[in-house]
């Protein structure tokens, strides 16, 4: 008897805590956004990466941003200044070279969160530490651009630029300085301002932020909640809280969306795989909204040019024929990921349509390979004269499936065209530091860039951008790549300030990389996002984050 | 004869017992306390005593397998031994141990010939040659211990103390284990071998029934000491010693049906973590005085039969 | 009792030293270097001042130096800075703490009873029907892969019928009662079930020796209801050396509960240990691993203690 | 002289021979023996099916994602266009290796402190026991994944040879052998102090023998039993151990195929492909389950309390 009454009430309560699930309304004044990779640091401008930008940035506000349309707008400032709105001008430096001068007005009513008001002092004071190696800013824009900042009033303020460059009109993240100033002031190195700093000791102060929303609660390694900022001067959040839930992979996203614990999700990177995206929209296409826009982030894989491999041309132009790089986007994307042909989509109004492009040709390639001296020997692996075998290493980051599916797809289709691929999946970190910073990876590395219309290419692509101890290890030229005809190129782009000279720049830039292919261009990560239907308003840019909008989400 | 076989001169063997946690406490066990003792060639040696007497100890030390703290152990065999080959040999009480259950009736006779070095084909005549000796069949050679009973299997292990032609058979109680009736079939087989063989035995056994069928001399242990050693003759027909005494009267005896009634041993035998003064035996012995537990007796002859030596201040 | 207490836990204490050396060398074998890791991204540091900072942080010593002051500094209450999470690690580590305890505890709330009762029900009628699919359960529960079961778990009821969370933790900031336990569902059940296996074993082995024991055929022959008799006495008695199985098991279930809270999202001792493996974030594994052995450690000797003090057999 | 008649003693039979027949007599035990027998004759048929079927088992075809089973590939395919059969026989191929090697390397590390530890006794045995007590204490998933993620080159191994999949495979065996051979070890221990005060050790002792021999001739043989036991029942448990490390991705890294990774990626396909986490974590269970029964039968075999041999005195 006592058996039946125990079993009895276990069968109720397993009924309560499920049905709990089934009944739940779902809250609609708030939005739970599915999220990998919790901030290593919370501080805006250090440590900046790509997931980072997907979260700061509902809290504080970039002074321009580019739109959903690709066009520059101002988030703090009242006009984007331009050569031909006279708020930006060239000038004659005193040694004779030419400098610009840039003139801002931040919007009537900004105010961080505690009512503090932004002002121009909160600008220099940003200026000062963005300028200062000890600290090592890395945010997209850099502050060090500007030799010195003059004070107009509270709210405008210009920008002194010691050379021409044509990103004077984008500008990043202001700090408040009645809050970051004393810490600045008491840990004048990176590693104890960052550890001091309230981004991190204390996220939830109102003062840090000035959008449109707040940080109000945090718990580490599992969620952020971002609240209304009540000194929010633009139109009032239709959300009354965004709660950033985190989970170890894109698979346990997946889970939590399916079963309605979360309502959005960014796709990849920070998200689900694009794939899981197309697998989702497969089977529920009516479940969730789809937000896709073309992207400007690049897959590619770096090449070690110094090894003697690969610094034959004719063998990175065959190792990226053999690749079959519509089939990868086809199979594993449906082909809404673009195949990419060089540094910019197709769809981009720079693209140069004259250069040379590689589609998938394996009987070209294998002549190409015995032409550099490689014929296929015994067990199908190529070796030159010398006995050599033709193997290299590909290295990518642990844990992304997709790009560990695309590296065994490069390792099988390069065994095609008798070249034998080792693939290698290390951590992260390990990824970033060792392997790519400091250039230990003999063969192949694959990862991602982004050319923000902003960014110049020279990052990738300019002799100087080697990382090398000079250089103190920036720079994303991790292939080695030097070209004298590529530098004249990069100088021209870097001081246009016209779109026809950004473009015969641009072509130039096109037309060399695809001749001397320092990089094997793979494809264009899509830029999307996974919602609830009921989530509108929802805009969603090509370049810079659309939490820059996040006041505009409704739930309806 | 030249010299002795066998001679333990003042010998003991003081165990020191570990404290709890890795420090020694300091107490010793006396297992045994400067025993002194010869045995000729051939001769046959009793060891009698209670448990806990010592005489297992005393043994093992003879044999090898224990090291003396104290005193001096000498060997004298008539033959030279080489290519390893052992001069004493040992029978041990549980039948069941001393067979190694996952070897061959023939590997474990033959194991002391090929601890010397000797190949399994040279082994192989010679286990048989013994196997017949100790009355077993050839056929045993092939089977495991699990197979055989206990008084075949002490007649396998007496095989084993055979193979190696030793001069010196250490018999740990070999009986005891035994039903009453194989016992007397192994110690006839121990006396045949005996004389067939000219084989010592130091025959360790709490039993003065089985001793007297063996025994040429006997020595009586007790806590560790020596005390009495005489002719068998002589100490059958009249121990000198209370211990001894009340021993023969408490033991049973082979054909003899009940024991005794008479003098018993009082109480339980005293720890030899802290033997008592003087006479070890005087807390137990009926004939004790106030010498006793102050002064210790040495083992001397009595004045009527040199031959048999006791410790004791009370002598009959 | 009390020095035998006391020699347990100085051992305790000796061990969780050789161990925290131990790991201190494992971890600095990770790939990667603790002070890239750290300033990963800084693009303004130039190998002047790296070199600097590594004698600031004395990285440059050798591993006995640094051993040697990472444990002063552990000693004085610094247990360092985590490069992942960018906090101290005491920080990081009490709220995880505190989520495994409670994913460990209210397994344990639900495995316990249940191996109880299926170890009674099993030990009623040993190789009856029930036993046999009592045991074929608990020989299932040691061979699940926990990760597996995870999985299939989530697919059924989160993403298929959508009836529980996919994850175990909530996402409100306060989340109500019900809520906490609708996410903590999935996880408790994978973790006992994969925990009650050998526990039914064991409380069915013992169900089996103490039914047979004397007070309990006593107890039903005065009379006692059958149930009465199952759980007065034969339960009671399995009971108290459970106290040990369990203590003894914490080790398994700890490394179930890593697994289970990686795959359910959950910030607790395990998965904090597993991201700070996969993260390369030294100071966050040495201290999170570290602290993982203190505490098994600490269970074990409980469970040493509680043996001691529960089981009249041994006295200390 | 003779007295004993050859008629009296029992036809000469192995031990093994009773077991065997005692072993037969526990079912559940019998037909585990029998699936493993036949899973493992499977896998080792991974390459000869996939010569015959053409297919190689690290060949992606993107144009073949998501098959259904069909005649070529009878399991059909996963995301990568691989076949699925195939790949499962070589993961079972590896975690069936890893099982093996593992215990076995274990107990010979176990066997060699255990028995060092008890027929040694005293100071040795108190420090070895301590020790494995300190590895019994250790929660093994935690210190495995650590071991997982040791950079070897930092042991001064060349960075190919860390990376090659045979080293990697070698890498799973040791460090699961390292971590987990404290039960063998214990067994070993109080089988050898069992066997260290036999009489027939001590005979040995007095005819010359040398701990050496006494060690190889008498003590391994009769510490086998319990070892063999807990030997199956560890390979279980090593099988289970690999899968959950690979799936946490610090074992054997794809390409090379094994249940535990297979899983790892089945994970990620839960929305287009749920049955591919069926096929490795069945088998893992499968597999596991019926090792622990033949464990238990090897138990129950071996088990003198349920020996029929009668021993008389």
């Amino acid at each position: 008897m006592k058996m039946k009454k125990a079993l009895a009430g276990a069968l109720l309560a397993a009924t309560v805590l499920a049905s709990g699930g089934v009944q739940a309304q779902p809250d609609k004044s708030t939005l739970v956004v599915g999220q990998l990779q919790f901030l290593t640091n919370f501080h805006p401008l250090i440590q900046v990466n790509n997931t980072k930008r997907l979260v700061v940035n509902y809290g504080l506000r970039p002074i321009t941003a580019y739109d959903e349309n690709v066009v520059n707008q101002c988030v703090l400032c009242d006009q984007v200044p331009s050569l031909q709105n006279g708020l930006a001008e060239v000038v004659d430096n005193p040694d004779g070279t030419k400098g610009m001068r840039v003139r801002f007005t931040l919007k009537q009513g900004l105010s961080w969160g505690d009512g503090t008001p932004v002002t121009t002092k909160d600008v220099v004071f940003t200026h000062k530490m963005g300028s200062d190696e000890k600290i090592g800013f890395s945010n997209y824009n850099p502050w060090s651009r500007a030799s010195s900042v003059e004070v107009v009033d509270d709210r405008t303020f210009v920008l002194v630029l010691p050379e021409v460059v044509s990103s004077f009109a984008s500008w990043d993240q202001i700090l408040p300085v009645h809050l970051e100033e004393p810490i600045y002031a008491a840990n004048p190195d990176a590693e104890s301002y960052t550890k001091q700093s309230l981004y991190n000791t204390k996220p939830t102060t109102p003062g840090l932020w000035n959008g449109s929303f707040m940080l109000t609660d945090y718990q580490i390694g599992t969620r952020l909640i971002w609240e209304p900022n009540p000194h929010w001067p633009g139109a009032k959040p239709g959300l009354s809280r965004v709660v950033l839930s985190y989970r170890d992979n894109s698979s346990a996203l997946m889970q939590n969306l399916l079963s309605g614990e979360i309502d959005a999700v960014p796709v990849s990177p920070g998200g689900i795989s694009f794939s899981q995206m197309l697998d989702i929209q497969g089977q529920n296409p009516d479940k969730f909204s789809y937000h896709i826009a073309d992207g400007t982030n690049l897959e590619r894989i770096a090449m070690n040019l110094d090894n003697p491999i690969l610094s034959d041309v004719k063998v990175r132009e065959a190792l990226l024929l053999s690749i079959d790089r519509n089939a990868i986007t086809e199979a594993l994307f449906q082909g809404k990921q673009m195949v990419a042909n060089g540094l910019l989509s197709n769809t981009s109004p720079y693209y140069n349509n004259g250069m040379e492009t590689y589609s998938y040709d394996l009987e070209k390639a294998k002549a190409l390979l015995s032409e550099a001296g490689w014929t296929p020997g015994a067990d199908g692996i190529c070796v030159n004269g010398k006995g050599d075998r033709l193997t290299l290493e590909l290295a990518t980051t642990a844990g992304n499936q997709t790009r560990e599916q695309i590296a065994q797809v490069i390792q099988s289709q390069l065994s095609e065209a008798c070249v034998e691929i080792s693939t290698k999946f290390v951590p992260l970190q390990e990824y970033n530091g060792e392997l790519a910073r400091k250039r230990q990876f003999t063969g192949l590395i694959m990862s991602s860039i982004d050319f923000s219309p902003s960014t110049s290419p020279r990052i990738a692509l300019g002799s100087n951008r080697v990382p090398n101890s000079e250089n103190k290890f920036t720079g994303n030229n991790f292939s080695g790549y030097k070209s004298e005809a590529m530098d004249a190129a990069l100088d021209k782009f870097d001081t246009a300030l016209s779109a026809d000279e950004t473009k015969a720049a641009w072509t130039e830039i096109q037309s060399t990389f695809a001749q001397d292919l320092p990089m094997l261009p793979l494809y264009f990560y899509a830029r999307a996002y996974v919602s609830v239907p009921d989530l509108t308003d929802f805009r969603q840019s090509t370049y810079d984050p659309l939490q820059n909008f996040a006041e505009e989400w409704h739930r309806h | 004869m030249s010299n002795p076989l066998l001679e333990i001169d003042r010998l003991s063997v003081h165990i020191p017992m570990r404290g709890k946690g890795l420090l020694s406490s300091g107490i010793k066990l006396r297992a045994v306390d400067e025993v002194s003792l010869t045995m000729q060639r051939g001769e046959t040696l009793a060891i009698v005593g209670e448990s806990g007497s010592g005489k297992s100890t005393l043994g093992y030390v003879v044999a090898g397998l224990r090291q003396q703290t104290g005193g001096s152990l000498k060997i004298t065999p008539s033959r030279p031994h080489q290519n390893g080959r052992k001069p004493v040999q040992i029978i041990f009480q549980d039948p069941f141990s001393a067979l190694d259950p996952r070897m061959t009736v023939e590997d474990i006779i033959g194991e002391p010939l090929r601890l010397m070095g000797q190949d399994r084909g040279t082994r192989r005549g010679r286990v048989l040659e013994v196997l017949e000796q100790v009355g077993m069949p050839a056929e045993a050679a092939q089977r495991y211990p699990h197979q055989f009973s206990g008084g075949q299997r002490q007649r396998l292990a007496i095989a084993r103390a055979l193979i190696g032609d030793p001069e010196l058979i250490v018999a740990d109680e070999p009986l005891s284990a035994l039903d009453v009736s194989i016992q007397s079939k192994i110690l006839n087989l121990m006396s045949d071998i005996k004389e067939r063989h000219g084989i010592s035995y130091f025959f360790i056994s709490h039993d003065f029934g089985v001793v007297r069928h063996l025994a040429d001399r006997v020595a009586v242990l007790y806590l560790g000491r020596l005390m009495e050693l005489a002719p068998a003759d002589e100490i059958f027909a009249n121990p000198a010693h209370p211990y001894t005494r009340a021993l023969m009267d408490a033991v049973p005896r082979i054909g003899r049906g009940r024991r005794k009634r008479g003098q018993v041993l009082k109480g339980e035998i005293p720890t030899p973590l802290n033997p008592p003064s003087g006479c070890v035996f005087h807390t137990r012995c009926p004939r004790a005085t106030a010498i006793c537990s102050t002064e210790r007796p040495l083992l001397l002859p009595l004045v009527s039969r040199p031959a048999q030596l006791a410790a004791c201040h009370h002598k009959e | 009792m009390l020095r035998y207490t006391l020699s347990r836990l100085s051992q305790a204490i000796l061990v969780t030293f050789v161990m925290s050396f131990l790991l201190f060398m494992l971890i600095g074998l990770m790939p990667g270097d603790p002070l890239e890791n750290m300033l990963e991204g800084n693009p303004s540091l130039t190998p002047e001042l790296m070199a600097q900072m590594r004698e600031l942080y004395g990285l440059d010593q050798s591993v006995f130096a640094r051993y040697w002051n990472w444990l002063m500094a552990a000693l004085s209450g610094d247990l360092g800075y985590s490069s992942l999470y960018f906090r101290p690690v005491t920080d990081v580590l009490f709220p995880a703490m505190l989520q495994t305890v409670k994913l460990m505890g209210l397994t344990l709330l639900v495995s316990v009873p249940l191996a109880l009762l299926l170890g009674s029900l099993a030990a009623r009628k040993p190789n009856g029907l029930i036993d046999s699919v009592v045991g074929v359960f608990s020989f299932a529960s040691i061979s699940l892969p926990n990760f597996w079961v995870s999985l299939l778990l989530i697919i059924l009821f989160s993403v298929k019928l959508g009836w529980l969370p996919a994850s175990g933790t909530p996402l409100s900031a306060a989340p109500s009662a019900l809520e906490q336990m609708r996410h903590m569902v999935l996880p408790v059940a994978v973790l006992a079930m994969f925990h009650v296996g050998p526990l039914v074993r064991y409380v069915r082995a013992s169900m089996i020796e103490t039914l047979s024991a004397d007070f309990v055929r006593t107890a039903r022959a005065k009379g006692l209801g059958e149930g009465s008799v199952m759980v007065r006495h034969a339960l009671r008695n399995a009971l108290i050396p459970m106290v040990t199985v369990l203590a003894l098991s914490f080790g398994s279930l700890f490394s179930g509960a890593l697994v289970v809270e990686t795959i359910f999202g959950m910030l607790g001792m395990g998965k904090m240990i597993y991201d700070a493996i996969g993260n390369i974030d030294f100071n966050l594994a040495l201290v999170g691993l570290l602290l993982a052995t203190i505490v098994t450690l600490l269970a074990n000797l409980l469970a040493d203690l509680a043996y001691a003090l529960l089981d009249p057999r041994i006295t200390l | 002289m003779t007295d004993v008649t050859v008629a009296a003693l029992p036809a000469p039979r192995s031990i093994w021979s009773l077991r065997f027949e005692k072993f037969r007599g526990h079912r559940l035990a019998m037909y585990s023996l029998v699936f493993l027998a036949v899973l493992t004759a499977i896998c080792l048929m991974a390459w000869p099916l996939s010569q015959y079927l053409g297919i190689d088992p690290n060949k992606t075809n993107l144009l073949a994602r998501f098959k259904a089973p069909n005649a070529q590939h009878w399991l059909g395919t996963d995301d990568l266009g691989r076949d699925v059969l195939i790949r499962l026989m070589y993961g079972g191929q590896v975690s069936i290796a890893v099982g093996l090697l593992a215990t076995f390397l274990m107990t010979v590390l176990g066997v060699a402190v255990g028995v060092t530890a008890g027929f040694l006794g005293g100071r040795t045995d108190a420090v070895l026991m301590r020790l494995t007590d300190c590895m019994i204490a250790l929660p093994l998933i935690p210190l495995l994944i650590v071991l997982g993620a040791v950079d070897l080159t930092k042991l001064g191994l060349s960075a190919a040879s860390a990376g090659s999949p045979l080293f990697i495979f070698l890498r799973i065996v040791i460090i699961i052998a390292l971590v987990d051979w404290t039960t063998m070890a214990r067994i070993a221990r109080a089988g050898a102090i069992q066997v260290r005060d036999r009489d027939y050790v001590r005979a040995a002792t007095v005819a010359g023998a040398k701990r050496r021999y006494n060690v190889l001739v008498h003590v391994l043989p009769n510490i086998s039993t319990p070892l063999i036991v807990a030997a199956t029942l560890t390979v279980g448990r090593v099988i289970l151990l690999e899968s959950t490390l690979s799936f946490l991705g610090f074992g054997i890294v794809p390409p090379t195929p094994t249940w535990g990774n297979m899983l790892t990626n089945a994970q990620q396909l839960i929305i287009s492909a749920p049955h591919l986490a069926v096929y490795p974590g069945l088998l893992i269970f499968a597999t596991v389950m019926a090792v622990n029964f033949v464990g238990d039968g090897v138990r129950y075999a071996f088990d003198p309390r349920a020996e029929n041999e009668g021993r008389s005195h």
